[in-house]
């Protein structure tokens, strides 16, 4: 996987010096960017992974050639006509999607981890945050569906802030609708596995990100239900540093292990094996 | 406490309440054209002021002190009530409660969340802020509902989950996915009721249902007025906009069809009338019961997964 | 139920000083012995809810003359030969069984709660302290496999030390077999509701005294699995007065409501009734 | 730590150790015939001693400190260890730890009572004294191997469960029954065996099985005979009757009935000899595996049952 990020970069012979380095967000290291890109955005000095797209997230994740996307065509919609200060949702969906080249925050599909068969949704934070709103549980909802159908493992890597204010009650309603299909799943005897990225909170934590069979989070990523400043506010008091990093959360028992980027694949095809394994 | 758009509502009713008082006291104090025309003026100013509330008015009278409050609903509504305490895992939350309960001649199980009237009240119940405590009870209580076979009566009314230190330790986002996860699959009807104030995810963790009823006065949001006007705007003063943009208001949610029915409140709101809101609320509790009785077992499960299937609105380009 | 405990005084002349008083374990208050027997051992002062036969216990809670024993005749063997410097446990069984006319620590039957069919098994502390042994086990199992067989909910009241030593390991796996009975009661749907008294700890309260579907304690009984010697010796302080009561199990999530002894068999009435209720 | 019924089998280990390093050094040392003549004598004291281990004794050897722990078991039995963490409620206990595992070409869940060999280590995982958290991490991960229809291998060596407060307060009492409830519904095979202290409540609640088995010096008690002495002789010191009369050790179990198969350690314990101990459990943990194997889930379930039926002695009349 050393192509790594290499494709979307075309040579130049004139590099700005601030494009020269990446600052890490948690540690402040300054790394070069090609060293940065080739460790698969992980700071090599904190070990924080960094947020990376969709696309980045298959190629580590899935053997090449096997992706096939299911329901891409599924797109935002704007049911309440929802306007703030800076303008619509309606332009803001359509400026997100020229930007990343995405019709929703999550990318579904079925496809191979060492030749064997899953169906996996990646949700990217570029799009709106990574936020849930009706294209994005829908997807979700459908992937698990899919998988249920042909009983193939289902695998969700979250990055999200939690839901989209911007489709209000809808929005909240898809942590139950996502959540019927987990249920589905979980009784239908289909492995769910979850995988928690910088960073998973809100909405999303509080629906299907947390009920995997196994959860499985990156090193260091930001793991919560309520913000940390909100919670600051309530308890009138500083939080740990530590509070909601996925280090804090295996603690806590809601972690199943932290795992590094680089061995992401390789454990999931481990744990995959021992599902019905003879 | 006084909502400014009421206007002069309480002080005409504080002169109502004092003449009423001084015609039991003296028989022949010349009060009745003054109440009589004391109550027309009520009357109509709360028809002024309620049938063309905006949202975050409405928000205002959604988290009116005085509205009646879960235990009120029980008290009014259920012959008979036996709570039962505990997750069986760490605590007791008081945010959530519930119990066996008696609607007329059915049996139900009722959760919900219960706020407080008083500060004490308010600090044992966190404000009807449930803990992951709460919602493993509820859940424990759903299950206990299934295993006797009786249905589950839901009531949403708190300001969200809990958002303390304690409350992340303990996962209260487990807590709240656990109870959407498990909630799609109870085979025993489950009707869901937003009686106040619908906090995003700290409601919708017991608020999966087979039928969700909104009183009239009520809101339910993704997330608070305020919070998103911070966010948004980045000013939470706007959060009358907020208000406005969101829909929180139950007859912009069934519009969007997200609720099954608004169960109208008396003029003047639930907190006027304790008796009148108690009656359309019990009403409506054994309208869906009945109805529900007679869905089997797996037609239940089956239908509420399609319910949910159905909500979201997107296009496919 | 104003007959309680009155049988089994016949009248007598001349009654010793001390005989005339009861002494509150809880509180130490001194009640007439006869105030304390109508009121069902109960402290008029502190609402300390003492132990009590299980006859005394089924005469509270069962209909009169619908009591059916069952496996009245399961009594103790002594499988391990076991003694200890004041006596075998062949004796000391035998000398407990003349003392209490019982055959073990647990009686067990079918009988009626206000017209309601119900399994009951009912222990009795003043049988080596209700302990838990070879024949209490199988007692409590037969007992909830009749109850499967006839679809009638099952209650269990524990009173009980724990395990009994005196039969070694086999008392330890009569955790396992009670637990196995009230699993198939589970899967059965058959309503199985645990009274807690004054004492459930051990090897009881850490297999079917937790596992109701309601669980239900008396005021102020001592709840707990470890010893608060053993405790206090592990964590070198001293506990609060109020550590494994009741109260503390309830606040702690494990019981479902406390329910005065007075109360229980309408409170049992009235909770049963809700059974696939109409 | 030094056994004083094993004489003076450490100092004559001791010499043999000094001698194989002299000769390792020094090829041509003469320490030939005092090496096969420690040998022989070492030999036979094992056989003097651990052929004829008192009740008390065998306590002892099965609290040895360089007993394998559950860690050393899986480093040498498994080609593979993925530690699953936590219980989903409340933390990750370290006195019970557990994962997915393969032996062989099996695929397992493995769980089991985690000790330490330093007072760190110790002081981690409580000394192998479990807390709730650490049952309900294990009731967790046996559900997954159900889910995932792999057989479950519980390694039980543990004082008993952890008597702290906190512990008490999180329902040590219900973590465990309910352990003892759902174990005996798993639809897959469990195979418990006993690798040094079956403490009491502490060790069944990881315990309940299809086939149990233990190493011949483990003890497995419904009380330590420290507790059983100062409880019935009012003397901790009478410890070694107490062990006698409780028939803590393989050999008396399986008499009674109560295990199913003893795994014979090699010749002075488990503690002197890693190797040929991980061998023999390696090879009866796969026997177990192959013979269960055949067997259907209900079936399974159904013989269970009736296995925990059996357990008891009692007469009627
Ligand atoms: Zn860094
Ligand atoms: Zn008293």
């Amino acid at each position: 996987m050393g192509w790594f990020r290499k494709k979307e970069k075309p040579p130049e012979v004139v590099v700005a010096k601030e494009d020269l380095w990446t600052i890490c967000p948690s540690c402040k290291a300054h790394v070069y960017k090609d060293e940065w890109d080739k460790n698969f955005c992980v700071c090599p000095q904190c070990n924080f992974h960094d947020k990376i797209t969709f696309q980045e997230r298959l190629d580590i994740l899935i053997d090449p050639g096997t992706f096939r996307e299911i329901n891409e065509e599924v797109t935002t919609a704007d049911p309440l006509e929802f306007k703030d200060d800076k303008g619509s949702y309606a332009e803001k969906a359509e400026s997100t999607k020229a930007k990343t080249n995405m019709k929703e925050a999550v990318v579904t599909g079925r496809g191979k981890i060492h030749g064997i068969r899953v169906v996996i949704s990646v949700m990217d934070f570029r799009f709106l945050g990574g936020s849930l709103a009706s294209g994005t549980g829908e997807k979700i909802l459908l992937a698990s569906e899919y998988a249920l159908r042909h009983a193939y493992p289902y695998i969700v890597v979250s990055a999200s802030g939690g839901a989209r204010m911007h489709e209000g009650i809808i929005s909240l309603m898809q942590m139950a609708k996502t959540c019927a299909g987990i249920a589905r799943l979980k009784k239908g005897g289909i492995p769910y596995i979850s995988i928690l990225t910088d960073p998973t909170t809100g909405g999303v934590s509080a629906s299907f990100a947390t009920m995997g069979d196994i959860n499985i989070a990156e090193p260091k990523a930001l793991i919560g239900f309520a913000g940390r400043r909100v919670i600051e506010e309530t308890i009138k008091q500083k939080l740990p540093d530590d509070f909601q990093t996925a280090e804090y959360v295996l603690e806590h028992g809601f972690i199943d292990q932290i795992v590094n980027r680089k061995e992401m694949k390789n454990f999931l095809y481990k744990v995959l094996r021992y599902w019905k394994a003879k | 406490m006084n909502l400014d758009f009421e206007k002069n509502m309480p002080e005409i009713e504080a002169k109502i309440a004092e003449l009423t008082k001084q015609k039991t006291t003296d028989p022949n104090a010349k009060v009745e054209d003054q109440l009589t025309d004391l109550q027309k003026q009520l009357e109509s100013l709360k028809k002024e002021v309620y049938s063309s509330l905006t949202p975050w008015q409405t928000v205002q009278v959604a988290r009116h002190p005085n509205r009646p409050l879960l235990r009120d609903y029980i008290a009014g509504i259920c012959g008979e009530f036996i709570e039962l305490h505990g997750d069986r895992y760490f605590g007791d939350d008081q945010g959530i409660i519930g119990g066996f309960a008696t609607i007329e001649d059915r049996h139900v199980m009722i959760i919900g969340h219960q706020k407080g009237k008083t500060l004490e009240e308010n600090v044992k119940t966190n404000f009807g802020m449930a803990t992951p405590d709460g919602y493993r009870k509820a859940l424990r209580l759903m299950k206990l509902a299934e295993k006797f076979k009786i249905p589950i009566v839901s009531f949403i009314d708190t300001p969200g989950a809990y958002p303390g230190a304690d409350a992340e330790a303990r996962g209260q986002a487990e807590a709240i996915a656990r109870n959407l996860t498990e909630m799609s699959q109870i085979e025993v009807p489950i009707i869901v009721i937003v009686t106040g104030e619908g906090g995003s995810g700290g409601a919708l963790g017991i608020g999966v249902g087979d039928v969700i009823l909104m009183l009239s006065n009520s809101v339910y949001s993704v997330i608070s007025p305020e919070g998103c006007a911070s966010i948004l705007w980045r000013d939470g003063s706007k959060a009358p906009e907020a208000a406005e943009a969101l829909k929180v208001t139950a007859d912009s949610l069934s519009k969007l069809g997200i609720i099954d029915e608004i169960i109208p409140e008396p003029l003047g709101g639930a907190h006027r009338d304790y008796e009148g809101t108690l009656r359309v609320v019990k009403q409506a509790l054994l309208k869906h019961l009945n109805i529900l009785r007679r869905v089997s077992e797996r037609k239940l499960v089956e239908r509420r997964f399609e319910k949910y299937c159905r909500i979201g609105r997107f296009k496919r380009r």
